[in-house]
């Protein structure tokens, strides 16, 4: 009626082109996050899939175990994080973040585990981060895991390396279980410094209390081992309690 | 170690971003108390002074806003592509200025301030920190929340003619509201409240017009733009 | 150490073969999971597109409109529930109807919004069953939604027929809107004696809630209307409200 | 109208489907009841009874999980393809069913129960009501938290050769089920469990081990399978 | 030994009980049932039938609720003095139940079902087993939620005289209520909900007054208490 | 041992802190159970009684909650400077108290209460003991929710002036409002309520103008300050 | 009016079950100090002082619980019928009661307090008010939850048949307790409780038995029932 | 007029405080990053690093909170009686520097860090601006939830007699803290954990015990109070 005869004036004429345009980039933004989201749940489902390939590692089948981990791992950015790193065009990095999160610290957590393993040190970000260069068209800004994907990453870690820990002690590699127990607890430790800073912190101090669950799982782990070996550290004289342990003692005792 | 190091790098740039966004924080406290004396001379409105009277005051501000927003494009421009990392920071009250401003270009030309015009006001043109879509399109949500209010005010003010246009306007803008795709998410339930303002000015326009007080009962045509509405 | 000596007894090399089979099954399912869970995504979000076209309808260009949303919806179907339809390969509709159920939602919603506003009838379970049918292999089961799906689309189509009836009232057309009253009062009423038959009825308890507020809201709209319209009904003689509505009022007063 | 009736025809169907559930549930309550008969026979191998003895009574009830399986899978046979509809009502029974038959399978032969055997054994093979994969593996899960408390009981009643047995066999398990892709879910939690099973049990071993008390302290071989281990 | 034979005696005691609980159980379901078909009957009063019609299908259902509270008093009735042991199990169910008695009866009649009437309609006069007064206050309350949208619907239908009967019953019946010393519990919430049904009719009858469509604009004076609304 | 010493004195000083934290609640629990009175009585001004008839008795409770107050200052006045130690226990209640008085006092004297005239009223003027100035506001803000709701019944009683006085004396409150400095808490969030309660009143006011009926169709001026409104 | 006349009415009833509800919390909370006093003085168990001194003062204190109970039973039979109605006001006190009777008795005589025995110490024997059996298995469990740490307290202090003692009553009392259908409530919960804490002292046993502490290292057969543990 | 007046009045006030508020939180979130530091350093003791050299730095930080608690006690003192109005400010925050100066001075001396020595080591004794008893209790809580944890890793590191030292430790102060009648609040549940801190180290300590490990194994006797633990 009324309205509908009126809105041929050009004053409605120009506002209609205007909200075609917002129209548009409405619609352009919100499929690109669409897109963007599915590549995120594939870097997750497969980052997932390195994690499990790691915990298949045992005493005799590291090197073994840890290749494929590691080719793995290859796979998941050569195919789905440099997916990911296309749809996302150079662009956006901060305002589609909410989209890949939760992929990108899923691929944080699967490459610092292979790293930690391989080497028992951590995976820098700058290190990470210099792998996704060859990933994105030159002439555009490559993706750069942030600082904050990365630290929430890190502490999902934490509970992949209290799992680990907890069957390394049972395949008697005590002293890789010490290493990491002290590997958790500085990261633990540098941790309580950084997250007070970062920019949504409550999500991080959720995840502060349940490293802390998995610190105390791997000390209480190593305290079983330790009592346990102490007992009869006099009867047999040896000066270093953490050889007795399970596993070990092929010694006839 | 390099453990530590790269966790002291960590805290040194997460710090220097919450600086970052403590200055931003700042320049947003400004304009949020701006935008409280805008709104409070605005008020006005709906104590029938006259338009040109009541806008006075708030359009000096604008030019405040404008100094505003050019700090804070600065402060944001120091770190390119962070726009979208601090965007929190400023949305709601960026929402909030657009729909004053939308109110008061409303209140002068009778049409809708475009996205933009809405930059250029805050002189936002061609700089990298621009308005971004959504915020412009929730505060002119906002500013129709407030279009029955000062309608029905208006009318008992005795100026009968203001349903039609506030009614024309709004149809409108409903109507281009419909062009878009929205998500189920804040912005839809924002345009879904502009269906409610639309309907009681359509009824406040009823109760003029079945009345005989609308001023010119036989045309509904739109009127050419002109200055006060 | 001991366990990797004895793992290479028959015994163990039984159990691995159990669990690679296992393994296997697993991935499968977990896979596929995954490719369900993206057609879905991609049903829902087009869904909602035809949704919004269906609310671009004015008392003009209700056609044409409801053309180009029949046009979206049948493209939806071929493109998007067909995908979904081929990976399931008819089997799993129960098992992974949590991966599906949200875009079948979705779907439902739109359907029979589109079937609503070009007949003013419900578009019937049976019918929509129908139209999938040609989507799968012949040789396998088709997808079939299943009730609990089509109601729980059901309820949420209460609101977006609320929002039109709002809509409908501004631009004149009272009588759809009544019409739309009736229609979702008749749904609303008919699910009461349904819901607390389905099979997890928590989620439609809480939908129950918003469709009578999406009544509610419909009724009042209709009240604010037709007391204004009574008010002068005495003064003019006429002998129905209705016609006094918004956008009507063309008549000289 | 039509609307009515399609309406009826729900009420109808979910109607049908609530009584097919209760049906259902009925069953699965025996189920429940005979599982519960079934583990408080088998508490008495904590009380370090012998073997054959503790399993006479509860291998007698597997002939009634056999007919009470038979009769579920009969009612859900009814409506083909609704298996996983219903999952939900005998999931929980289910895998503790798989857990006490591998437990007493264990005891017996000292070996796993497989997949195929538990189905065996509840006579579903080749039914189209099969045993769920992640049932069964949860249900091996819960098997294995017993364990521990198995191999602490029977140490204590004197039998020192019982933690290298099941300490091998819980290696072996937990290897075996290292195989496996989970996802974040119920079934990786109760595998972590068992992590803490197989530690457990390790020091049990070696408490013996250490203690000069292990039957055959210098054999870690895998014993062939025998009766009970 | 006298541990075990406790032990069997507490069994039994259980088993009864449980039993029992079962028992009230199936008969509270299928009052919840009943006043699902009373409640899909009576949603038809907001679509304009007469109320005469409307009422004739849940009325009948009354003496369907008296056979079910009869037999739920027999059972109950077994076993003495633990009415409030089991009542947590027909409490939600009895208040609905009060609240549809006591809009059908107001819907008839224009007045207040009272404690003694509603346990009449249940055939409870008398029996042990009486309506909690509690469950029929919260009843009562349900039963006010109701009234604000009866009297929009209503309004829309042209019967320009509810607003005013609701009002004055709403009024009365608040104003009983706060005669109650409500502790800081559920009821006192619900009676907090009862307030809001009274403005929301007062602002219905303001609306139809200021139109002058009330049927007795000049009064707002109680009339004498008259047969149905 | 200075340990067990240490634990003697906190339990001396806990319990010392339970006592009079009882004997706090017990004053406040009678000020609620007053507030519950003139609350009750209140009420009937929404049935268009007349207003001197209303407040006769509200009026003479006062003088109990004099009684009351001072009683608390004493209590609380024994432990100089632990004031808002306890304030949390008479926070409502006050809250409640203040938007009483302000109410009884609008409809007397047409004027806002003052902070320290409520002081004066609750026998607090130069006590230690004082009306914390954040629950005086906000009992004036539940003071002004009350308003729409007076307007609304006053319009349906005949009385078409009222809305005009309200409305008023509302839109000068709630400027007054503006010019405090609120920070996001109950406070804020109270006073946003406020510009619904306005919005509301200005609404009845248009309905009212709109009709004729308005008491001086022509003249919103502000008029001079008279007694009752 | 009738209307009036009810609520007069059930203001009464309301008003009276309130008092009623009063004076039982009064007895309740002077229940609740009485048991941490008895709490307090059985800690000293876990510091392995004698039984028969540590038991001295909190057996003095049931005289006073019997006064309370006789107390509490004299208000609630007043109202005949209505145990269950205020059963929740003493629920959990009473729970804790038998938990500390039932701990005490095992200390003393090595045996299970049985709920006869409960009663009696209680002087309920005999009395309409009596001890809930859910009460008395719920107090039961958390007794038992008490005993993993004495086990491992008394082994510290050198106690080493302790365990053997414990885990032997454990096992029977867990044995009687799967004796009931429990349904999925609250006393289910605890009692799964009780399989955890029997865990615990079988793993105490295990260790005392393993390094040759065992009293009696070659008997784990029941011994006679003796005295004290 | 008096309206605008007392709001100006108001708008100073409300400002005055907010200032005040302001700059509490500023000295609050030093102080907050200050136990930050402090905690961090403090991890360290569980990594086998001695005592003293973990000490070190966070006693560094002791002098850097007494700072910044003199500002704090000056801010507040500005504006007598006003402690508890802002108290809510830095009560989390001082509870944590009670735990973390608690457990520093338990480390270095073995005795409780008593409500007096705190204040002293904050420099707050004889000021106007008191350490609250609750925080300092709720603080001592927080230390004692540490204690677990620490015990745990000095036996992995060797150190056997730590335990005990621990568990007499925590006896007593547990004892202690049962003088205190706690009402139900958050103090009460801190100290409920508590309970659970003495039962783990009551377990560590048994560990150690059982196998000899213990440093004087044949003595739980109460050691004569020595200095460092
Ligand atoms: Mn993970
Ligand atoms: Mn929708």
């Amino acid at each position: 009626t009324m309205a509908t005869e009126s809105s041929s004036s050009s004053s409605s004429s120009s506002m209609k082109d205007a909200f075609t345009k917002y129209a548009d980039y409405l619609n352009n933004q919100n499929d690109k996050r669409e897109r963007i989201v599915k590549a995120s749940r594939d870097i997750t489902i497969h980052s997932k899939k390195v994690i499990f390939q790691v915990h298949r590692m045992s005493k005799g089948n590291r090197e073994e175990v840890l290749q494929k981990a590691e080719k793995d791992l290859a796979a998941v950015t050569n195919q789905f994080v440099s997916r990911l790193v296309k749809e996302l065009g150079g662009t956006d990095f901060w305002k589609l973040r909410r989209a890949y999160s939760p992929g990108i610290q899923e691929y944080v957590e699967a490459a610092t585990f292979c790293k930690f393993c391989r080497t028992g040190t951590l995976l820098n970000l700058d290190e990470m981060n210099a792998t996704l260069f060859p990933l994105s068209d030159p002439s555009l800004e490559p993706l750069q895991i942030n600082v904050l994907d990365y630290l929430l990453g890190l502490a999902d870690l934490t509970g992949e390396l209290m799992r680990l820990a907890i069957g390394r002690i049972s395949d008697g590699e005590l002293e890789f279980a010490q290493k990491i127990c002290k590997f958790v607890r500085d990261i633990y430790r540098e941790l309580t410094l950084v997250v007070p800073s970062m920019d949504d912190s409550n999500d991080m101090k959720t995840k502060m209390d349940t490293m802390l669950q998995s610190v105390m799982k791997i000390e209480n782990a190593c305290f079983s081992v330790h009592v346990r070996g102490s007992e009869y550290m006099p009867l047999l004289g040896s000066e270093d309690p953490t050889s007795f342990i399970l596993g070990v003692p092929n010694v006839d005792i | 170690p390099p453990l530590e190091k790269q966790f002291e790098d960590f805290r040194a740039q997460l710090e220097e971003s919450g600086t970052l966004r403590e200055r931003i924080r700042a320049v947003v406290m400004e304009i949020e108390s701006t935008t409280r004396l805008i709104q409070a001379s605005l008020l006005l409105v709906h104590q029938s002074r006259s338009t040109p009277e009541v806008l006075e005051k708030p359009k000096a501000q604008i030019a405040v806003l404008k100094e505003l927003y050019n700090r804070l494009a600065g402060i944001v421009g120091e770190s390119p592509g962070l726009y979208y990392r601090y965007h929190g920071d400023w949305r709601t009250e960026t929402q909030t200025v657009v729909s004053l401003l939308g109110f008061m270009h409303w209140l002068e030309t009778g049409a809708l301030l475009l996205h933009t015009e809405a930059e250029e006001k805050l002189g936002l043109s061609g700089l990298e920190f621009a308005l971004d879509v959504e915020d412009y399109l929730v505060g002119i949500c906002f500013m129709s929340n407030e279009l029955p209010r000062y309608v029905v005010n208006q009318v008992t003010a005795g100026d009968y003619d203001c349903p039609r246009k506030v009614m024309m306007f709004l149809t409108d803008l409903h109507a281009a509201f419909r062009l878009l795709n929205l998500r189920n998410d804040f912005l839809r339930k924002k345009f879904d409240g502009m269906k409610y303002d639309l309907r009681r000015v359509e009824e406040v326009y009823y109760d003029v017009k079945i009345r005989g007080l609308a001023a010119n009962g036989d045309s509904v045509e739109r009127p050419a733009a002109q200055g006060q509405p």
